[in-house]
């Protein structure tokens, strides 16, 4: 039973058709998938379905009545949730306050707290999640934030439900804690819109699929079964889509260490880290969302003390202090996971985002930075990442999020380290960007940097890691060598994550 | 209205006989009179320049308090009235210590310039003459009178203005000579300065000071506006037994006066010093006069009003002004 | 310069991506700069037909340059602090405070002009180095912390003046203050060739504050470093800008401007006195904002500065003349300020409804893109 | 109750109570006269509106430099209407309030509308206001309204609490009450704390933005009848004073100037300590300079004891938070 369509969508931005005639149509007791690359408009056709935009042409439908939502409001009320991109909690306020935001329910004209309580944990309930209503939100992990903001979906009684992107920051577990909800609430008869970049859940849960292209539904609702991945790539891709095909690269062993950690300990928790990488080495750090690998490579950079044992570089044991002595006297880099907030300046020119690295070899008299030299500098790298730009004064922020995490790990190429521990680096990103990153950092590693990964995402690590070090609650757990097969591999991980107590490989 | 003071009818009575040297052609003088900012001291000045206009025939006058208290401002709005063809200022200086950097300015493009109701600070006045009230003697007769009305014994206290003012500085010293004089049969207690910012901080002030010290004290001596009028006030709804002496005439004052609440108030003597200073100022744009020695200082009156002389302390000022004009005459040297 | 990256792994990155093109230049016309200095110089036309006297050169023009000068090194001190991001509310204070030391040195140690200035500079540069440690290490609002030091020295400077003068103010005048005061460029002769007489020399104290902070911004690491730091401080941080630092340094350089700017009141009015400074903080703040640097820090405009700082000056000149009176005076500055900023609204709307038709992608939503949205 | 325990009310409340027992101690006891006492809190009325007026924009990620003059002009015209044009004294309050709220309001407007920052168009509005005062009173000082307001003004419950401080007290509980258990409250937090999940979530953060301009404004609307009925007479200076203490309130508070806050109470308690210091420089003849030089010290070591706290609370921020732009809110 078709429970809701949107047909023939048009938005408009100034300067973008965000949407061009796109169609929809969600069934109940059904999942339907929304494919696309990034800027295809996947997140603008969920605001237009939730009020958020108002369409400049097209029709959405509700048990085939026409509607016109003027306002989240209105499409909440009329049965659709919504789980946005954008995290979407309010920090001061508690969790029941949070999944109840849309309709706080009132007593006499006062918001009354108890029913805010026994509704939220109603709702907290029927995802089985165990957490306090009265908690406040900062309080959660990133994992729970999300399942609070489903729990907030679904609190407006909604019969439909739109995901974007809901495990773009949550670990395999986790998600697979989400697919049995989302199972459940399919078969409650809702239909539900999922969004994601991996293809792997995508197949997993998902019954149906459209696929956007540049704005334009290139396929509207066919049956998942039907299709093979590759087909699906090639649709959002708009050609034939090549499988990644990585060149043989091998470490040499006899190569000692160039960072070495030794029994390292950490302000924040961290515990007898052994870990080294070699150069041309890429090692991966796997583990769940906030098992503290962030932290460690934060630490590493001087961001956090570091309480105990010790960090050797070239064979030498330092104290790093900062960000700038790690780049100076170290030739370490970070690429950090949070791209738009710590990797890019979205309001600076390209040209500044990557010689913030550079200008103190740069300058000159008095700090004087020739500005020639800059941009030839930066227009080198510019090419050789494929950083497709306008112009070098161009500002960051105008670019996608791909173009703009090459940026971010430009300005560390350009600064020449010869350590760089990478962090996430392909969260939100589509298929064809990540396997030109794959092929990137691959590269890097075959030039002889040594890189250390960090990764959630499982076939990302196997595809690149030459060994996979496995962190939990501030440990490691265990280290593999990378055969480079999925099933195997992946099983092995996780029993690492799981295993009790520390193992050594 | 607050304006209670002679007026200018009345005042026009006064100069009518023009003083000892009779201008002779005012036509050619624009006379501007420009106060520090607003305030309602110079409130009869806007009424006597029309009077000076009238009285001697001048070609214009302008009364223009936009300076706001900022002596930055004052000189733009002084330099603007300048471009605009005014000769002749009458300039109450925001600032003491600067204004004789503005009138040195004003004399060098060949402007007559006469310092109003506050003298520079220091022992120097580049404007042709200051008329002013003697802050110092003006405070000290306050204090005098602060004094007698509590019977010549018990502390007093001194509620002023802003602190790094050097007039504020006059006026401390004048209340601590008049308690001097005693010899320690009246003692002042901390001078409380900086409360003439708003009427709210001095009424809080004022309220602190009562409460905290009221029983130990028998008279407030006010030489700032806002003190003055929540000093009043803050004395009579505590139903303390203290004596207050306020500063000018505003109606409010006046009143309390009046009822009884205020025991004295000193006045000066701003149409005084309007209307003499324009005629001096007429005179010496008008190249008729000179001053024999530029820069000399004279005191425009202060007057001690009490509930006896409430209602004739106008024409002991109206005296006064007359006596000033014949003052300034000696100091002349005309044509 | 060797490439880390290998040609075929180049190749491989090059996909056949559509450039990404930034929005389009705005046209001439929505450049605020371009506005501004067009209204600076239509309202200086409307005042001047209306009252002549507006071109007076020696009464009109010269205190009116006078002020521009003074109050854009005002502005340029709020801008070092604007371009990390931060605000500095204590801009007028640390002027009494350098100009308290600089009094200090004149009347007790008997200094010259110029090295009285200097420790001066020493005196602002030393106190806004203070409010930036304090900020820097306690990772507190610039705002909150600046507000607290505008306090602190509020009660401080008056009894230090008490305690040292007799008369509240330093009145003692180094040789060359009076001269530095009236004297404009036809005192300064090449040759033959002499100066315009509307041209007060304390300006060249702002042209020298413009060129060092414009080079400074323009072409230095420490003005890039400066910027990035207002845009992004995590970024900024992780990129190994020694942030701290910059912070210390962005407020470091509003002291010594402040202190400059004090400087100038001081010599322009005549003494060093405890109220140098009080009436800094609004323009200190319109002229930047007015002229195009970002509150939120990243983007800074020095011709901007002088413009909007050129633009409320003639606004209150004109009024003046005008004989706009006190009952009016405020009232007709507000509303116009308003009329400016608005307009100003008006054609960045005009050029992104002309930007619509174009096929370029958006520009990114601003930091606070709630209020952006469609409704 | 806990988090209470830990929280800037909790250590407010302990430094006022330990001030004002060092202060009864230095008075010897003459503090705690029924007297001493209505002084006391006779003038902490004002400051508390005002401290509140500027918090409930802070909660939006706005601010309001406006604060003194919409307080100022409304007092005035309350004062003109009834001195001069005998209008009767509820009518005259009820549209010097109403003065007030629209002055907010207008700020509101203004702020959504040409989406000037917040900072700038309340310095505008602010210049416009003083300008309105002004032309108002002029250099008078207003005092000739009816005798019962200037009484109530004065009276004081039980001759120990003045009723315009319980007037101040009730505007505070209604606004605690309004912010956290009402839907706009609700809402207004929700606009300053996540501006956009707020948007997501349905709620106009313009109309956030307008409300607590409009609820500024209508506080320091209350602040000015308050004014008008404890002070001996209305005039220009009416309002001069409000623009420091209105942010030193709510930051010693413990507001962000980020938004989402909303602190009544410790508001409250930092009005109570600023008037602490006020009463000790009374009591030991101090010049009022050590007033200013004395809030300084104690907004900025309460800040950075504050930060300490939170440091300590969340050892995990690595990188130092941004030192957000206050003013933002709309840019
Ligand atoms: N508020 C807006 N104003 C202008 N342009 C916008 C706006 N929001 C989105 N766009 C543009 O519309 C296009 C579609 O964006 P959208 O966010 O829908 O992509 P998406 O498919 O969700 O991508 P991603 O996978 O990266 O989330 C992009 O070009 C984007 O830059
Ligand atoms: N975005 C976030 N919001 C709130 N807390 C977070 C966030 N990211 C991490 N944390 C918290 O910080 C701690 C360590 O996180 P860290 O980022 O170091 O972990 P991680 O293993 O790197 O995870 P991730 O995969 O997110 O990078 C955890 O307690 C986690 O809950
Ligand atoms: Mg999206
Ligand atoms: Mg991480």
């Amino acid at each position: 039973m078709t429970l809701f369509e949107a047909s023939e969508i048009v938005k408009v931005f100034p300067g973008v058709r965000a949407l061009d005639g796109v169609t929809l149509t969600l069934e109940a007791g059904s999942v339907h998938a929304l494919l696309g690359e990034n800027g295809a408009g996947k997140s603008t056709l969920i605001k237009v379905i939730t009020g958020l935009y108002r369409p400049d042409g097209g029709r959405l439908l509700m048990d085939g009545r026409e509607m016109s939502f003027g306002s989240p409001h209105e499409s909440a009320a009329a049965g659709i949730g919504v789980v946005h991109q954008e995290r979407n909690l309010i920090p001061g306020f508690t969790v029941g306050e949070n999944i109840l935001l849309q309709k706080l329910p009132t007593s006499r004209g006062l918001v009354d707290r108890a029913a805010i309580r026994s509704e939220a944990a109603r709702w907290l309930a029927e995802l089985e999640l165990d957490i306090d209503p009265d908690q406040p939100v900062t309080e959660l992990s990133v994992a729970q934030a999300q399942l609070v903001e489903i729990a907030k979906a679904l609190s407006v009684e909604s019969r439909v439900l739109l995901l974007d992107e809901p495990t773009a920051s949550i670990t395999p577990n986790e998600a697979a804690l989400l697919f049995r909800v989302v199972e459940k609430l399919k078969d409650d008869g809702r239909a539900i819109l999922f969004v994601s970049h991996k293809l792997e859940e995508v197949f997993q849960i998902c019954d149906t699929v459209t696929v956007l292209r540049d704005g334009a539904s290139v396929l509207s609702g066919g049956a998942l079964a039907d299709l093979t991945r590759d087909e699906v790539v090639d649709l959002m891709v708009g050609r034939v889509h090549e499988a990644l095909s990585l060149p043989e690269r091998a470490v040499d062993t006899a190569v000692p260490p160039i960072l070495e950690l030794r029994g390292v300990g950490t302000a924040s928790g961290h515990a007898d880290v052994d870990l080294s990488v070699r150069p041309g080495e890429i090692v991966g750090l796997y583990g769940l969302v906030g098992a503290g690998r962030s932290e460690l490579a934060k630490a590493l950079l001087g961001l956090d003390r570091i309480t105990a044992g010790e960090v050797r570089v070239r064979g030498e044991a330092v104290k790093i202090r900062t960000v700038r002595d790690a780049l100076r006297n170290h030739k370490i880099g970070y690429v950090t996971e949070n791209r738009k907030e710590e990797g890019v300046f979205l309001e600076q020119p390209i040209t500044r985002n990557i010689a913030v690295t550079i200008w103190d070899r740069l300058r000159k008299v008095l700090g004087y930075v020739p500005a020639k030299v800059e941009t030839a500098m930066v227009t080198s790298y510019v090419e050789q990442l494929g950083i497709r730009i306008a112009s070098p004064s161009q500002l960051a922020g105008t670019l996608s999020g791909g173009n703009q995490q090459k940026i971010s790990l430009a300005k560390w190429l350009a600064a020449q380290t010869e350590i760089l521990i990478i962090d996430e680096p392909t969260v939100g990103i589509d298929v064809r960007t990540k396997d030109a990153f794959h092929t990137l950092i691959w590269d890097l590693a075959a030039n002889g940097l040594a890189i250390l990964l960090i990764t959630s995402d499982l076939p990302e690590m196997i595809t690149l890691a030459d060994r996979v070090v496995v962190m939990r609650d501030h440990r490691i757990r265990g280290e593999l060598p990378n055969n480079h097969d999925y099933d195997q591999m992946s099983q092995q991980v996780i029993r690492l994550i799981h295993a009790e107590g520390t193992t050594a490989a | 209205d607050s304006t209670s003071d002679g007026g200018p009818k009345d005042d026009a009575s006064t100069g009518s006989s023009s003083g000892p040297v009779t201008l002779k052609d005012g036509s050619q003088v624009k006379l501007a009179l420009i106060p520090g900012g607003a305030h309602p001291y110079f409130q009869p000045w806007k009424a006597t320049a029309e009077v000076d206009k009238a009285d001697f025939k001048l070609g214009d006058v302008t009364f223009n308090e936009t300076g706001e208290w900022d002596q930055g401002k004052q000189n733009n709005v002084i330099n603007s009235l300048a471009a605009q063809g005014y000769n002749a200022f009458g300039i109450f200086g925001v600032s003491p210590t600067d204004i004789n950097s503005t009138f040195e300015d004003l004399k060098a493009k060949g402007f007559a310039v006469g310092s109003l109701a506050s003298c520079p600070a220091g022992d120097t006045n580049s404007a042709d003459f200051c008329l002013s009230t003697d802050v110092e003697a003006a405070a000290y007769k306050a204090a005098k009178a602060t004094i007698e009305a509590i019977g010549g014994e018990g502390a007093i206290v001194h509620l002023t203005g802003n602190n790094v003012d050097s007039n504020t500085q006059r006026r401390i010293a004048g209340v601590k000579k008049a308690v001097a004089e005693t010899n320690g049969k009246v003692t002042e207690l901390p001078v409380i300065t900086d409360i003439d910012k708003d009427l709210s901080t001095a009424q809080k002030a004022v309220a602190d000071l009562l409460a905290s010290k009221g029983k130990d004290i028998k008279g407030i001596v006010t030489t700032a506006y806002n003190p003055a009028v929540a000093a009043a006030d803050g004395v009579a709804s505590s139903k303390l037994p203290i004596k207050v002496v306020a500063i000018d005439d505003d109606a409010k004052i006046l009143s309390g006066i009046k009822s009884g609440g205020v025991a004295a108030t000193v006045t000066q003597n701003p149409v005084g010093q309007a209307y003499v200073g324009g005629w001096l100022l007429a005179l010496l744009q008008s190249k008729q006069c000179t001053m024999k020695t530029p820069g000399v200082v004279v005191d425009s009156g202060s007057f001690v009003v009490t509930k006896d002389n409430v209602d004739t302390y106008d024409d002991e000022r109206k005296a006064k002004t007359k006596e000033l004009e014949t003052e300034f005459a000696k100091q002349l040297s005309c044509q | 310069m060797s490439a880390p990256v290998s040609s075929t792994a180049t190749e491989a990155l090059r996909e056949d991506t559509p450039v990404e093109k930034p929005p389009r230049g705005t046209p001439w016309w929505a450049n605020q700069r371009v506005g501004l200095l067009l209204l600076v110089v239509l309202l200086s036309a409307l005042f001047g037909v209306l009252r002549p006297a507006f071109f007076n050169q020696q009464l009109v023009v010269f205190p009116l340059l006078r002020d521009i000068a003074m109050f854009t090194v005002v502005g340029l001190a709020q801008l070092c602090v604007l371009s990390i991001g931060h605000m500095n509310l204590a801009v007028g204070r640390m002027a009494a405070f350098s100009m308290m030391i600089t009094g200090i040195s004149y009347d007790l140690w008997h200094f010259t002009l110029y090295s009285g200035l200097l420790v001066g500079l020493v005196a602002g540069t030393a106190i806004g180095a203070l409010a930036g440690w304090v900020i820097a290490r306690t990772g507190v609002n610039s705002f909150v912390v600046t507000l607290a030091l505008d306090f602190l020295l509020l009660g401080m400077i008056p009894l230090v003046y008490t305690s040292l003068t007799e008369n509240a103010a330093f009145v003692t005048k180094p040789p060359g203050m009076r001269e530095l005061r009236n004297f404009s460029l036809a005192d300064v002769c090449i040759g033959n060739v002499c100066g315009s007489p509307a041209v007060p020399q304390l300006a060249i104290f702002a042209v020298i504050a413009m060129a060092v902070v414009g080079w400074i911004y323009a072409r230095t690491r420490l003005g890039r470093e400066l910027l990035m730091t207002g845009s992004s401080v995590r970024a900024a941080e992780l990129s190994g800008i020694p942030t701290a630092r910059r912070v210390i340094i962005a407020h470091a350089m509003s002291g010594c401007l402040a202190a400059l700017a004090g400087f100038m009141l001081a010599v322009s009015t005549g003494s060093i006195k405890a109220t140098i400074g009080e009436e800094f903080m609004l323009p200190s703040f319109l002229g930047p904002i007015l002229g195009g640097t970002l509150l939120a820090g990243g983007f800074v405009s020095i011709w901007g500065t002088l413009l909007g700082t050129a633009l409320t000056t003639v606004i209150r000149k004109g009024l003046d003349l005008l004989g706009v009176g006190l009952e009016s005076l405020n009232i007709y500055l507000g509303l116009i300020l308003l009329a400016a900023l608005s307009t100003d609204r008006i054609r960045t709307l005009l050029s992104d409804r002309q930007a619509v038709a174009s096929s370029s992608p958006p520009p990114p939503p601003k930091a606070a893109g709630s209020q952006e949205g469609e409704r | 109750m806990k988090r209470f325990v830990r929280s800037t009310e909790m250590t407010l409340l302990v430094i006022g109570l330990v001030f004002f027992v060092g202060l009864v101690i230095a008075s010897g006891g003459d503090l705690l006269a029924a007297n001493s006492i209505r002084v006391l809190l006779q003038f902490l009325a004002v400051p508390v509106l005002i401290g509140l007026a500027q918090m409930v924009v802070l909660a939006v990620g706005q601010l309001n430099l406006a604060v003194g003059a919409i307080g100022g002009f409304a007092a005035a015209a309350m004062g003109v209407l009834m001195a001069d044009h005998g209008v009767p004294v509820p009518l005259a309050l009820l549209i010097g309030f109403l003065l007030a709220g629209a002055a907010g309001l207008l700020n509101g407007v203004l702020v959504v509308l040409t989406r000037i920052n917040g900072f700038i168009v309340t310095l505008a509005t602010m210049t416009i206001l003083l300008g309105v005062q002004y032309r108002l009173v002029g250099t008078r000082t207003v005092d000739a309204y009816p005798q019962g307001l200037k009484t109530f003004g004065s009276a004081a419950l039980f001759g120990v609490v003045p009723w315009i401080f319980v007037v101040a007290l009730i505007v505070a509980a209604l606004l605690a009450l309004l912010l956290k258990r009402t839907v706009p409250g609700r809402q207004l937090l929700a606009s300053g704390g996540n501006p956009i999940a707020a948007r997501l979530s349905g709620i106009s953060n313009d109309r956030s933005v307008i409300v607590a301009h409009a609820l500024s404004g209508a506080i320091l609307g209350v602040a000015a009848i308050l004014t008008v009925a404890s002070s001996p007479g209305v005039n220009k200076s009416i309002g001069g004073d409000w623009l420091l203490p209105s942010f030193a309130a709510p930051i010693i508070g413990g507001a962000l100037l980020t938004g989402g806050s909303a602190v009544v109470l410790g508001t409250v308690l930092a009005a109570f300590i600023v008037r602490f210091v006020d009463t000790a420089r009374a009591e030991f003849s101090l010049e009022p300079s050590w007033v200013n030089f004395v809030v300084g010290a104690v907004v900025l070591g309460s800040v950075v004891l504050g930060q300490v706290r939170a440091r300590r609370q969340e050892r995990r921020a690595v990188v130092k938070a941004p030192d957000a732009a206050v003013a933002g809110g709309v840019s």
